[in-house]
């Protein structure tokens, strides 16, 4: 038992008491102190990565000193080290890039408040990734749960109130569906435990008794953290809660908070259910339809929007119907190709989050496309930003969005019955994902439009540039050398059965 | 089908109240019955929890006179779920009350889709 | 050999040289220059003649496209026509278009034309003769539309229409043909060694009746003859003469090369195609004169009469009976002189008395008796009453349709001829009648006695005295056509 | 070599607003001499080219970007370069009646190595990236007005060529999986014993890749944005939306049929045939709107829209003969149809006039120019003698050749678009010399021809029609040679 093995434990332990510590801190040290524990937790993320792809295998550690089946585990493969670094990356440079902003957005108390959700967040999503058992998974479900919605309504206005209501409302319903499952599961296998449950369940196929309970409570928990994860029809409540909550939260929202739910369901098609157990069952095909739904009427909702914050927001639906395409596929490729849309997606939507704020910002903070007309000549760097996620969106070649179009376009190929709906979707998606991304791109350099705004340099604000030039660089990362990180997806799923 | 319904007729209840309170979640407009329906459901749970730990017979896991042998008590576990999912629950309802509050004194109502209909007059 | 050449570029170059010449130069150098060109033009023309039966391939537009002059009986025929007709219309023309504007420019695509027609006779395969057919068009066009009045401009475009219609028709068949024959060179007797029982023959036949309907467009057969009697009015009269006695002829050169150097009269005889043929050419001739009889204006009714007197050629060639292809080419002649004194005729009365409708013209004999005496000549040639060129032809033209194996058309096409023939004297002798014999209420003091310059009238006596001559002589041409007519049939 | 062909003009490009040029002549001779000095070393790259693939970078997987030589990419490269510094000459002196020009010269300048990219992909992959790089670097080009019309064309114009883009990829897909490889070869690629029983499946995913690639090459239904985007300055319609951008959609629907799927799997199947009457229509289509259309530059846009349906139904012929008639359009097409918009451009440039009712009497003003026009306007009509004839000879050919009734159907297409063709052109120039008979020139008396710069271009195209047309004959062979994978 090497050392590096206690990082996820010290990575989720630090973040939890970072975040009581904060709120008695002064607020610029707390903004220290949140920012050093990100840093340090991602560090930590980074060198177990490297750690266990030396390794080559996962670890399981114990919480406590009671073995399986008793104790609670904590369990960490090279995907969890990756998913874990990634969240870290993304969510430093989404605070740093929202926090100018957010001292005209939050009053000036709350401001601690901020900094101890966004450590809970990450210590909730740490655990989420980390875990290896289900009731932790669903405790964590819930405090991520209401961190994200203290984040949404953390900036006091009426909309944003409303929205974290629907969003409450909409999660808690996932949550109870999850838990209601997750029961069942117990009553059925009599394990918490990840593993322990995926010996029993795979007895339970073999004699073939309790399918219709086990198919049910799978089912309650995919639809669960469907619902929790924004699927579509259940994305309702998704574009007041990232349109209106501060950018910081717009983008950790809507990049980490939804993944968590995704990953920690791939989790549990792996590691509890089995993945070929769970093809075996219709779910998948379900999965297949909404993912597809979700990918055009995300995109038609998308663009019938004016309004660009809600316009990124409803592209996030559809996107997240891309993840669930590949689910539904229910191949390994499909599996890979969403994983790497799981990253790829996150990148882009905090990049565009970030990069919306900088145009709104020097068009009077309003964000209907109109006023927008050639902001990108009055933040140039906001402007190339918003046009490298839009292409990145939209899969052009060299930006991580081909990559994953790439690879569920080749996963779907394999895949007979899906193949020629799958592709076609894929089309037509990109079509209309071009129609609204590049009507935006277009339009913020369309004219040099109205002159009153204030134009912004370089100079005015080195931090959101420099935030954006890394996320644009992370971007083309995994656009081009997605190699590597295709392979580490695919170890890491190895891992996991 | 039929007779396991009636042996496990808690977890009917159990399965039926949580639908009740589902709906009640989903549907009610007004914002304290979507919390009683909440409420409903995760109690729901709790019961469907307590139901599959209690073994006939048996006392609540707290050890009395001396008795040690686990044949004495019922399953621990599900009453240890069980009382996290409480303490889980009652902090989600009481953040969901504390929103409730702030919303009736924007606007002054408990209906979710009359605030709403208010914040589009707003039309921020 | 190169001298083939020089009929061809001289007064193309000439023409160029006018055009891009920058100022208009002063009249009496431009008529002069252009009446040297036109003269220098002919006496090329006749010294190429001396090289027949000599082909010169110039070079290839791709591998397999040589563009070759080839000079034959045909060649001979035709470009004389062409030579005297054009000079004489040249003349008329130094008088005629003083009242016309931008003479320059006229002058210039006229001798463009000369030498694009000179190139169509000397023509010597299928690709060269279809180079020159879409230049002919183009350096026509100009002329009609030279006086530059709205309806000018679309007669103009309505004859680029039509004549592209009928090229790219042609162009299709052209293409299979290629595809189809190893080369297409004229050779008399055709080149096409398909059987019109095969697959491909059948189809090759289809071929054959679209490049009729093409070319025919250029002849002004039905149906595609409409734009004739627009552009032949609209074009200055020298224009008009030099189109319809010449470059209609274009046409029929066309059909004569396609059916009987390229398919070879065997391919199509009894097929179906000579049949429609011949009912085309037939309703056309009848049709043509019907129209003609029916119109006011003159040269209005001049051109749609050089509609039905071409398809009598068509016919000729239709029949595909020796006799019947002698008199076809005796009435290109015949009718070439003809029609073109007619239409200068119509051309010096518009320019002494500025009237163009028929029923004006009361006692216009007593004015430009001259002329009207020509006309008169003329028309009865047209109308073919001995001894004038007309008579000759419809003659051979008769015999051959009775002597040709063309079934129930035997009888038919000679009584069509026929009917035209009196049609034809229905529209043009009236112009004669109230000429000479305006009737008792017409006062003779208006009266004055305004012939023509004597430019104007030259050529047109020239011409009625050739048409006359073809008329009296007709075997030194028939004599030269005979021989070489047996080896097409 | 063959980046740093394609890196000059992209490097030269992104120099142009950097480097402080003191006086306009100065920047004039750099981009000059940059592209002269490119187009003279793709010349040299064509001349000694080896067989060997140059591998640039490793994909995921077994993609990767990579360049080679071959025949197709010798006729695409050569005709850009060679038309590339005329049209940089000529932009020189429309550009000075335009602003901001260093953002034009930018993207104009980076374009060139764009094309070249996709003429010199050595599989469908590279030819993908720098397809959509095209795209994107000539939108800016399209709204360079930053009016609102130009504003609505670049949107249309990106929302197609994106789109179109997005079905091709579908085809890309196809090839990776159901191909040995994704490089480019004479003959297609794909593994029939991958295929098995999927024929159809994978004739439907061709067609629907024709048509997204046709996006550019502006098939119906697709062309639409095609006459939109002439509201861009003159150069870039020419250069851009006659030949660079559409010829490169023409390009790679080639590459796709018989680089890719290989001819051998297409013919005679419901596919073709698909295709083929889409094509059909096209041509016939294109040239009546142009009839319809009185905006010149419009007016050429609707004619090259048939005119690369020509060259479309020469590539869907799917026999040798076919190719080499779909490269022999391709490249007169270009001489012919730029030297034709440099007249417009010029009119443009001299006198502000758009519409065609607006020409009367012009002829006389500006000789050259529309000398020059009616030859490109003779020569797109095919007449013998220059350049447009000879194309159509050949695609007429192979079509006749290739004993498809329905190839016969599209030689009458041809036929009839050509009268079309000479109508619509014809109309222009009979209108600039014969304004009719009472026609006062007072309006337009100080119009004259413009400088050299502008005409030099247009002298050497229409010396370069008028060559084509009548000597023909080695550049056809060499089309015929590549036609045949001797290249």
């Amino acid at each position: 038992m090497d050392f590096v093995c206690n990082f996820p434990f010290f990575s989720i332990l630090i973040s939890l008491f970072s975040g009581t510590i904060c709120s008695v801190l002064p607020e610029k040290a707390a903004k220290a102190v949140n920012r050093i524990v990100i840093a340090a937790v991602g560090v930590m993320s980074g060198i177990l990565l490297l750690y266990l792809l030396g390794t080559g295998e996962s670890f399981v550690y114990w919480m406590g000193h009671f073995p399986a089946p008793w104790g609670n585990e904590i369990r960490a493969g090279i995907l969890e080290a990756g998913m874990a670094l990634f969240f870290c990356i993304i969510m430093y440079l989404s605070m740093a890039g929202g926090a100018h902003k957010l001292f005209d957005e939050v009053e000036e108390s709350k401001h601690n408040l901020y900094y101890i959700l966004i450590n809970l967040l990450l210590s909730s999503l740490l655990a989420l990734v980390y875990t290896n058992d289900m009731f932790t998974a669903y405790v964590f479900v819930e405090i991520n749960t209401i961190s994200a919605c203290g984040l949404i309504m953390i900036r006091q206005v009426g909309r944003t109130i409303e929205a974290a209501v629907r969003y409450m409302i909409m999660s808690l319903l996932g949550s109870g569906l999850f838990l209601f499952g997750l029961c069942i599961m117990y009553d059925l296998t009599g394990h918490l435990l990840m593993s322990n449950i995926k010996e029993s369940v795979a007895l339970l196929i073999q004699s073939g008794e309790y399918q219709i309970p086990l198919i049910v409570s799978v089912a309650l928990m995919c639809i669960g953290l469907c619902i929790k994860s924004a699927l579509f029809p259940f994305h309702a409540w998704l574009p007041d809660a990232y349109g209106y909550s501060t950018v910081s939260s717009a983008a950790i929202l809507s990049s980490l908070v939804s993944k968590g739910y995704i990953f920690l369901l791939i989790k549990i098609i792996y590691r509890v259910i089995g993945f070929e157990i769970f093809n075996n069952t219709r779910i998948i095909d379900v999965l297949f339809v909404f993912g597809l739904l979700g990918m055009i009427f995300g995109s038609l909702s998308a663009i019938k929007e004016n309004d660009i914050r809600r316009m990124i927001a409803y592209s996030s639906v559809a996107q997240i119907g891309y993840i669930y395409m590949g689910f539904g596929m229910g191949t390994q490729a499909g599996m890979v190709a969403s994983v790497f849309h799981i990253l790829s997606h996150a990148a882009t939507k905090s990049l565009l989050f970030i990069a919306a704020i900088g145009l709104t910002e020097v068009s009077g903070g309003s964000r209907k496309f109109i006023d927008l007309t050639g902001a990108g000549y009055r933040n140039k760097w906001a402007g190339v930003a918003f046009t490298a996620g839009s292409l990145s969106m939209v899969g052009v070649p060299l930006f991580s969005g081909f990559i994953s179009k790439l690879l569920f376009a080749q996963a779907a190929v394999q895949v007979e019955g899906k193949m020629l709906a799958a592709l076609i979707v894929l089309g037509i998606s990109t079509v209309l994902n071009a129609i609204y991304f590049m009507k935006t791109v277009i339009r913020i350099y369309a004219t040099t439009g109205d002159t009153s705004y204030p134009c912004i340099t370089f100079k005015d604000m080195k931090v959101h540039a420099i935030v954006l030039l890394f996320f644009i660089v992370l971007n083309i990362i995994l656009g081009v050398s997605s190699q590597p990180i295709v392979n580490m997806i695919e170890q890491g799923l190895a891992m996991f059965a | 089908m039929g007779p396991n319904l009636w042996i496990n007729y808690g977890e009917a209840v159990a399965a039926i109240l949580f639908c009740i309170g589902f709906t009640n979640l989903l549907l009610q407009t007004n914002l304290i019955k979507k919390i009683i329906g909440l409420n409903i459901m995760d109690s729901a749970i709790y019961l469907f929890l307590a139901e599959k730990g209690y073994i006939a017979g048996r006392t609540a896991p707290i050890v009395t006179d001396g008795i040690t042998s686990v044949e004495a008590y019922i399953n621990p576990i599900p009453s240890g779920l069980v009382l996290t999912g409480i303490v889980v629950s009652v902090s989600v309802s009481a953040l969901m009350l504390s929103l409730t509050i702030r919303l009736y004194i924007r606007y002054h109502s408990l209906d979710l889709d009359e605030i709403a209909a208010q914040l589009k007059k707003e039309g921020r | 050999m190169y001298l083939i050449l020089l009929p061809i570029l001289f007064p193309i170059l000439a023409g160029l040289c006018l055009l891009v010449y920058r100022k208009e130069p002063e009249r009496k150098l431009l008529t002069a220059f252009t009446g040297i060109c036109l003269v220098i033009t002919g006496a090329l023309v006749v010294s190429a003649l001396t090289l027949a039966r000599q082909s010169l391939t110039l070079f290839y537009l791709t591998r397999t496209l040589p563009i070759c002059f080839r000079i034959d009986e045909i060649s001979v025929l035709f470009s004389l026509l062409t030579v005297i007709v054009f000079i004489c219309a040249g003349l008329f023309a130094f008088v005629y278009m003083k009242h016309e504007q931008k003479e320059k420019r006229y002058y210039g695509f006229y001798l463009m034309v000369f030498g694009v027609l000179n190139a169509l006779c000397f023509a010597g395969n299928l690709i060269t003769f279809y180079l020159f057919f879409e230049l002919l068009t183009l350096s026509s066009l100009p002329l009609v539309l030279h006086t530059g009045t709205k309806e000018a401009i679309m007669a103009g475009l309505k004859y680029l229409f039509y004549s592209l219609c009928g090229a790219y028709a042609s162009l299709f068949g052209i293409y299979f043909l290629y595809h189809n024959c190893d080369t297409l060179t004229f050779t008399a007797g055709g080149v096409l060694q398909v059987s019109p029982a095969s697959p491909e023959g059948r189809f090759l036949l289809l071929i054959a009746f679209v490049m009729i309907l093409g070319f025919g467009v250029k002849a002004g057969m039905f149906p595609m003859h409409a734009w004739l009697p627009t552009a032949h009015p609209a074009a200055p009269a020298p224009a008009s003469a030099a189109l319809s006695a010449v470059i209609v002829k274009a046409g029929v050169l066309a059909l004569i090369r396609v059916i009987y150097y390229i398919f070879g009269a065997d391919f199509l005889r009894g097929s179906w195609v000579q049949t429609a043929w011949l009912t085309l050419a037939l309703v056309t001739v009848f049709m043509g004169s019907m129209l003609a009889y029916r119109e006011p204006v003159l040269k209005k009714r001049l051109a749609y009469s050089t509609v039905s007197q071409l398809s009598y050629i068509l016919f000729g060639l239709a029949v595909m009976h020796p006799d019947a292809f002698t008199g076809g080419l005796l009435h290109v002649l015949a009718h070439g002189f003809i029609k073109g004194s007619l239409f200068l005729i119509a051309g010096a009365i518009i320019y002494t008395t500025g009237k163009t409708k028929v029923h004006e013209l009361r006692g216009i004999g007593k004015e430009m008796p001259l002329t009207m005496w020509c006309y008169t000549i003329v028309s009865l040639g047209l109308i073919g009453i001995p001894p004038t060129g007309g008579f000759v032809s419809k003659w051979y033209l008769a015999i051959g349709g009775l002597a040709g194996d063309i079934g129930i058309f035997r009888y038919i096409g000679p009584i069509v001829l026929l009917i035209s023939a009196l049609l034809t004297a229905g529209y043009l002798l009236p112009l004669t009648i109230q000429g000479f014999f305006p009737g008792a209420d017409y006062d003779y003091n208006t009266l004055q006695k305004r012939e023509p310059a004597r430019l104007m009238t030259i050529p047109i006596l020239f011409m009625t005295i050739l048409s006359v001559i073809v008329g009296l002589f007709p075997n030194i041409i028939t004599d030269y056509l005979t021989e070489f007519v047996s080896t097409l049939l | 070599m063959i980046i740093c062909i394609i890196l000059l003009p992209i490097i030269a490009g992104i120099l142009v607003p950097l480097l402080p040029f003191r006086k306009r002549s100065h920047k004039e001779i750099f981009l000059e001499g940059a592209v002269i000095l490119n187009s003279i070393l793709v010349w040299y790259l064509l001349l000694h080219h080896s067989e060997s693939t140059f591998l640039l970078a490793h994909f995921t997987g077994d993609l990767n970007i990579s360049f080679r030589v071959d025949g197709m990419s010798m006729v695409f490269a050569g005709l850009v370069s060679g038309l590339w510094p005329f049209a940089t000459l000529y932009a020189f002196e429309y550009m000075t009646k335009e602003k901001h020009e260093n953002t034009f010269f930018l993207f104009y300048t980076m374009t060139y190595g764009v094309t070249l990219g996709i003429a010199f992909a050595a599989n469908l992959l590279t030819m993908y990236f720098f397809y959509e790089l095209l795209t994107l670097v000539t939108v800016p080009l399209v709204m360079h007005t930053l009016t609102r019309e130009a504003v609505l064309a670049s949107r249309k114009y990106l929302y197609y060529s994106l789109g179109g883009a997005a079905f091709a990829f579908i085809g890309l897909i196809m090839v990776i999986v159901y191909g040995s490889t994704t490089d480019f070869i004479l003959g297609g690629v794909l593994d029939l014993a991958k295929i098995g029983d999927r024929t159809n499946i994978l004739l439907l995913i061709y067609v629907m890749a024709f048509m997204g690639f046709g996006v550019k090459a502006a098939v119906c239904p697709f062309n639409s944005w095609l006459p939109q985007a002439g509201v861009a300055p003159t150069p870039v319609t020419a250069l851009l939306h006659a030949v660079a951008v559409v010829k490169s959609g023409a390009f790679a629907i080639i590459r796709l049929t018989y680089y890719s799927f290989g001819t051998e799997f297409l013919r005679g199947t419901w596919a073709q045939t698909t295709v083929m009457v889409v094509v059909m229509f096209t041509i016939v289509y294109g040239c009546s709107r142009a009839l319809k259309e009185t905006h010149i530059k419009r007016r050429l846009a609707y004619s090259t829209i048939s005119n690369l349906s020509y060259i479309l139904f020469g590539a869907v012929l799917m026999t040798p003969l076919g190719l080499a008639g779909a490269i022999t359009h391709l490249v007169f097409h270009a001489v012919m149809k730029i030297s034709s918009f440099f007249c417009a451009g010029a009119i443009m440039h001299q006198t502000d006039k758009r519409y065609v009712h607006e020409l009367n009497g012009l002829g006389y003003k500006m000789p050259c120019v529309f000398g020059i026009f009616t030859v490109s306007a003779l020569a797109l009509m095919g007449v013998p003698g220059l350049a447009g004839f000879i194309s159509k000879w050949n695609l007429a050919q192979a079509a006749v050749d290739s004993n498809n009734p329905l190839a016969y159907g599209g030689v009458a297409c041809l036929l009839i678009s050509a009268l079309l063709t000479a109508i619509y052109m014809l109309s222009i120039v009979v209108r600039a010399f014969f304004p009719g008979r009472d026609f006062d020139d007072s309006a337009i008396r100080d119009v004259h021809d413009p400088n050299w710069k502008m005409l030099l271009p247009l002298f050497v195209f229409t010396v370069f029609i008028i060559l084509f047309g009548i000597h023909s004959q080695p550049i056809v062979d060499f089309f015929y040679d590549v036609a045949a994978g001797s290249y």
